[in-house]
């Protein structure tokens, strides 16, 4: 029972990342592409780190993974955040088809 | 033990010298002479021992595993030469005192003359060849701090220079001819070693050690081509050249000889190097001795003809000749000593040392006139002088000469004539020739001046008189040490009517006839522009040239490759590399051998090959320089992974942190660098290219023939099991870090902690 | 332009990355870990501190200068060598406390010699990273 | 269970795979944030296979190498990211 049970979170883990990859590869522009790897990822760690949780069972090491997960969860949204910003500041260029772009004006550019 | 001791404590008080100087100002040359005469006082006990054939031996080990031990080994050349280096450097300090009274480097002259006695003591005393070659060159650099002592004169330091150089370059040659002996001997304990006499001549290292050791010896003791530093070495002030450059440095080469001819003696080689450089040397030198004006250069050239009549004694090596040389030896060492202190004396009394402009300073300093009449008297061999007797011996020698005596005895009699010439230009003209210089105020030196050359001139008459008393027990001693076995030596004043007495005679008549004709002599000399000749063609411009060419070496060298772009020495040093680790791999590995083990990599494993290896190419490619630096990334995550994928969780943290720290300092780094200013050209970046293929082909060459060659390393299974045991630690990798190759760790932390402290002021530096 | 987020969530980070690096540094002996490792992990959290706070915060926070920092852990290293010279024994020889202490298990010399090594990372990687950064 | 076996070669393809897209993107990658986060994004694929590769072979310790690399990875696209900030001369 643990077993497939750790095979489907490693499954599911590893098709989050292959999804990032092709939607880093695939979105028109950086903001689009960044949206899908940092969701994507920290998804695919995830379950990738519960799978090996469930897989080896021990307390001490399901305390680790756990603490992986969390470090990952509060550290790559922060990341994301650093270089979006950065992007938008250094001028990066917004899709073409964007609807809105909620920030404009809103920054005192330096 | 109290030898050791003794030599100790003379550069201990070489080094209070200066002090004591300042303390006893006008008596510190009487009060620092009374050391030297406690060595002769020490030695003089010392030979009634050795001359019944009881050498003192005593041996501290110094470097045991390399068979190096601070041994002495006091034998009667050993005690001859002593007796010599420690007597005259009585006189010596005695007379420095007074000639140099007023200079206010006087204290420092003290310490360098001290040490130098010191190391010429511990030269002659000791019985090891290692030790023998540090005081060698301990002797060589005094001489070079005493040469060079007025140190404000352009000439002077140049001599200086010239003398270290010459004698240096010796030095070297010696000290491997010294260890190509000890390795054919077995042993570098001299004693052991002169008892081997048959091995040593038939080893195959017989002859180079032989060449080694006679350029350390000529270069030394001033014989042709290597003489010329010897005369420019007159730059010294006057008691150095009486004390170094007549009686004891100038004479090593020639007690190496002595030492080392019961070894080395006898064989065809020995015989024509030696014997064949002392007969030009003596000739040569004899010939160069008309030449110049100054009182200090004649004697220089008579002294380098006087060494090479030495070294052509020894080279013979029958017990005739042995005999001449070392009445030879101590005839010269007293009579040039005395004729360098008058030289100084009349120096320092009428200011000038031209030999044409001095005459009739008899009357007026008759002391000094009568050390000098005595001097000369030995110098050009007349009874009842020791030089005298050398003579004869010399002459005896070269006529039972085994082959050609008739052209040894001719070049003989054409030296010593040349040499009673110069005898009468250095000690007659200046006090008893027709006066030229204004005599009015004129008067004897102080004590100090006239006492060194008294005694010595003294002596050589002394010592010939009454033979039997000091004279030849010390010769036989001597004697014997040098031909290796027991030999009595009789010296006699008179030997009866015999050939050599005749040659002596037609000597003295030629010596009266070249001094008379000395003025023709030098116009037909300045008229064949002798002099230009030699200045071109001379050793002395062969010197310049080469130090020239090696100036010219060094310049071209530095602007070729310290040119100053960092690209350049990068370049450099792989090239370096390449061709040294390419040309090892080319020769000793056939490249077939290795080359079909990759196939067994995991898909994944090759994945992450790949994208390091199309990282590289991007990395190279890219001409944003972030991109470059994201890049490197990729391929030192990539190799983590890698340690990871093969077992090694340790490093693959390390290399992942490292890897992450890179990146940051990278981006800092790039940060502060200033724009691209020109990027390199075509031909510039294919010349990169290539040069980096080449590197990073040998690298994989290199890391498959590691893979392929046998691992049966021992290490392995002693770590991993007492990792746990002994420190207490399963992770093997940490363990050896921390505890069984701690000192390592150590060395590395240093390394990185002056690698910061480096970066820290070179930025620091930038900043201001 | 420090930016909040970064800032509030290296206050967080901080702590755990730095006891995380002791973690490691403590059970090098027996685990993948050690000086080296842990040092840089801590270097590598100190300079996000640098990078959230600024070089000025981060050296008053580190209160002694990483050049010091790299001196004591030398300091350190060579004395627990020395230990075991004052014990008559060669330098650098490895000497262990019995009793095995509840968090830091066996302690001993040589995990002295490591706290050395971690401190001369520390001290070497700072130095070069708030040189680099400071203006 | 040969299933389980077979599965973590599987995985670790798919990642690698992904990782190669990421590269696409670090090679073609506009502008430079572009290349950052595709070198996030490899490094984070980095952390999932040492965490696969940690169960491949039973080895629980590989988890603190994860932990260590997901740190580390994340201080590398802050520095980017503060680099790109400070240097913008517009």
């Amino acid at each position: 029972m643990r077993e497939i049970l750790s095979l489907v979170l490693m499954a599911i883990g590893a098709a989050f990342m292959l999804i990032a990859g092709i939607g880093l590869l695939r979105m028109p522009d950086l903001y689009t592409r960044m949206s899908a790897t940092t969701k994507a990822t920290t998804m695919g760690v995830g379950s990738i780190l519960l799978a090996a949780a469930v897989h080896f069972g021990e307390p001490a090491i399901v305390a680790r993974a756990l603490a992986v997960i969390a470090f990952a969860l509060l550290t790559s949204p922060v990341a994301a955040h650093m270089i979006g910003r950065a992007a938008y500041f250094t001028g990066v260029p917004l899709w073409r088809g964007t609807v809105i772009d909620e920030l404009r004006g809103r920054y005192d550019r330096r | 033990m109290s030898l050791i001791l003794a030599l100790v404590l003379t550069f201990v008080l070489a080094a209070m010298a200066p002090r004591l100087h300042g303390l006893l100002r006008e008596a510190s040359g009487w009060v620092l002479a009374l050391w030297p005469l406690a060595w002769t006082i020490y030695l003089g006990g010392l030979t009634g021992r050795i001359t019944q054939g009881d050498p003192l031996y005593i041996r501290y080990p110094w470097m045991p595993q390399l068979g190096v031990s601070l041994s002495f080994y006091v034998d009667g050349l050993g005690l001859l030469f002593g007796l010599l280096i420690s007597g005259i450097g009585a006189l010596v300090l005695i007379y420095s005192g007074g000639y140099l009274k007023k200079h206010r480097h006087l204290g420092r002259f003290y310490l360098f003359i001290l040490s130098f006695m010191g190391s010429m003591l511990g030269l002659v005393l000791t019985g090891n060849l290692i030790a023998l070659f540090v005081f060698w060159e301990l002797t060589s650099l005094s001489s070079y701090f005493l040469i060079g002592f007025e140190h404000e004169r352009e000439e002077a330091r140049q001599a200086a220079l010239q003398a270290l150089l010459v004698t240096g370059i010796g030095g070297l040659a010696l000290l491997a001819g010294l260890l190509l002996l000890g390795e054919a001997g077995g042993t570098l304990e001299l004693t052991v070693l002169l008892e081997r006499g048959e091995a040593l001549r038939a080893s195959p290292y017989y002859l180079p050690a032989l060449i080694l050791i006679l350029v350390g010896a000529f270069t030394k003791s001033a014989q042709v081509p290597f003489h010329f530093w010897l005369p420019n070495a007159m730059e010294a002030p006057t008691p150095v050249s009486a004390y170094l450059h007549s009686a004891t440095m100038v004479k090593a080469g020639v007690y190496l000889l002595a030492r080392l001819s019961p070894a080395l003696g006898g064989t065809a080689a020995w015989q024509i190097g030696v014997t064949g450089g002392g007969l030009a040397t003596m000739v040569l030198g004899a010939i160069m001795a008309l030449g110049p004006s100054d009182l200090k250069r004649i004697l220089a050239y008579s002294t380098v003809s006087t060494l090479g009549a030495l070294t052509f004694l020894l080279g013979l090596g029958t017990p005739l000749a042995v005999k001449a040389a070392m009445t030879l030896l101590l005839a010269h060492a007293l009579y040039k000593g005395a004729l360098f202190l008058v030289a100084g004396a009349v120096d320092h009394e009428t200011g000038t040392r031209d030999v044409w402009k001095l005459g009739g300073l008899g009357p007026s300093m008759p002391i000094t006139a009568t050390a000098a009449g005595m001097a000369a008297l030995s110098m050009a061999g007349l009874p009842p002088s020791l030089g005298f007797i050398s003579k004869e011996l010399l002459y005896e020698a070269q006529l039972h000469a085994l082959h050609l005596p008739a052209l040894l005895a001719g070049a003989g009699v054409l030296a010593s004539a040349l040499l009673v010439a110069v005898a009468g230009v250095v000690g007659l003209r200046p006090f008893f020739g027709h006066p030229v210089h204004r005599t009015g105020h004129l008067h004897d030196p102080p004590p100090s001046l006239w006492l060194g050359p008294l005694l010595l001139g003294g002596a050589g008459i002394a010592l010939a008189i009454a033979p039997d008393m000091a004279a030849s027990p010390l010769t036989t001693a001597a004697v014997s040490a040098v031909l290796g076995k027991p030999t009595v030596v009789e010296l006699r004043l008179w030997h009866g009517l015999n050939p050599s007495l005749a040659l002596s005679a037609l000597t003295v008549l030629a010596g009266a006839g070249l001094y008379a004709a000395q003025p023709f002599l030098l116009d037909i000399a300045a008229r064949a522009r002798l002099k230009e000749w030699a200045a071109r063609w001379g050793p002395q411009r062969g010197y310049e040239r080469m130090l020239q060419g090696l100036n010219a070496l060094a310049t071209t060298q530095t602007r070729l490759l310290q040119s100053g772009f960092l690209r350049f020495y990068l370049m450099i040093i792989i090239l370096t590399t390449i061709a040294l680790v390419g040309s090892t791999i080319a020769i000793r590995e056939p490249l077939s051998r290795w080359m079909g083990r990759i196939v067994d990599a995991r898909p994944y494993e090759l994945m992450i090959v790949v994208l390091m290896g199309l990282a590289t190419l991007m990395a190279v490619l890219t001409s944003s320089r972030l991109a470059a630096v994201a890049a490197l990334g990729i391929v030192g995550y990539g190799v983590a992974l890698l340690y990871m994928l093969f077992g090694a969780p340790d490093l693959a943290m390390t290399q992942f942190a490292v890897e992450t720290l890179t990146v940051i300092l990278l981006v800092l780094v790039v940060y502060r660098l200033p724009r691209f200013t020109r990027l390199s050209g075509r031909p510039a970046r294919l010349r990169d290219a290539a040069l980096a293929l080449a590197a990073g082909g040998m690298m994989t060459a290199l890391m498959l023939m590691v893979l392929s060659a046998p691992l049966k390393s021992r290490l392995a299974p002693f770590f991993a099991a007492n990792s746990l045991t002994l420190a207490k630690g399963r992770n093997v990798v940490n363990v050896i870090l921390v505890d069984f190759r701690a000192l390592d760790t150590l060395g590395e932390i240093t390394v990185l902690a002056v690698a910061a402290i480096g970066v820290y002021a070179l930025l620091k530096l930038r900043m201001e | 332009m420090i930016s909040l987020i970064l800032s509030t969530a290296t206050r967080y980070l901080l702590p755990l990355l730095l006891l995380f690096s002791v973690f490691v540094l403590l059970r090098g002996h027996n685990e993948p870990g050690g000086g080296f490792v842990g040092g840089l992990v801590a270097s590598a959290a100190l300079a996000l501190y640098s990078i959230a706070y600024g070089v000025a915060a981060a050296r008053r926070m580190l209160r002694i200068d990483p050049r010091a920092l790299i001196g004591v852990g030398l300091l350190i290293a060579i004395g627990s060598g020395l230990l075991s010279m004052a014990r008559g024994l060669p330098f650098l020889t490895g000497l262990w406390v019995e009793r095995e202490l509840p968090l830091l298990g066996k302690v001993g010399t040589p995990l002295l010699f490591d706290v050395g090594v971690f401190l001369v990372v520390i001290g070497v990687v700072l130095t070069i990273i708030f040189a680099l950064s400071e203006e | 269970m040969t299933l389980e076996v077979m599965a973590f070669p599987g995985a670790l393809s798919i990642l690698s795979l992904a990782m190669a897209l990421a590269f696409l993107r670090l090679m073609r990658g506009p502008s430079l944030p572009d290349r950052v986060i595709a070198l996030d994004l490899i490094a984070t694929l980095a952390v999932g296979m040492i965490v696969l590769y940690a169960m491949a072979i039973d080895q629980p310790v590989l988890l603190d190498v994860a932990l260590a690399l997901a740190l580390l990875s994340f201080l590398g696209t802050v520095a980017f990211a503060r680099y790109l900030e400070r240097s913008y001369r517009p």
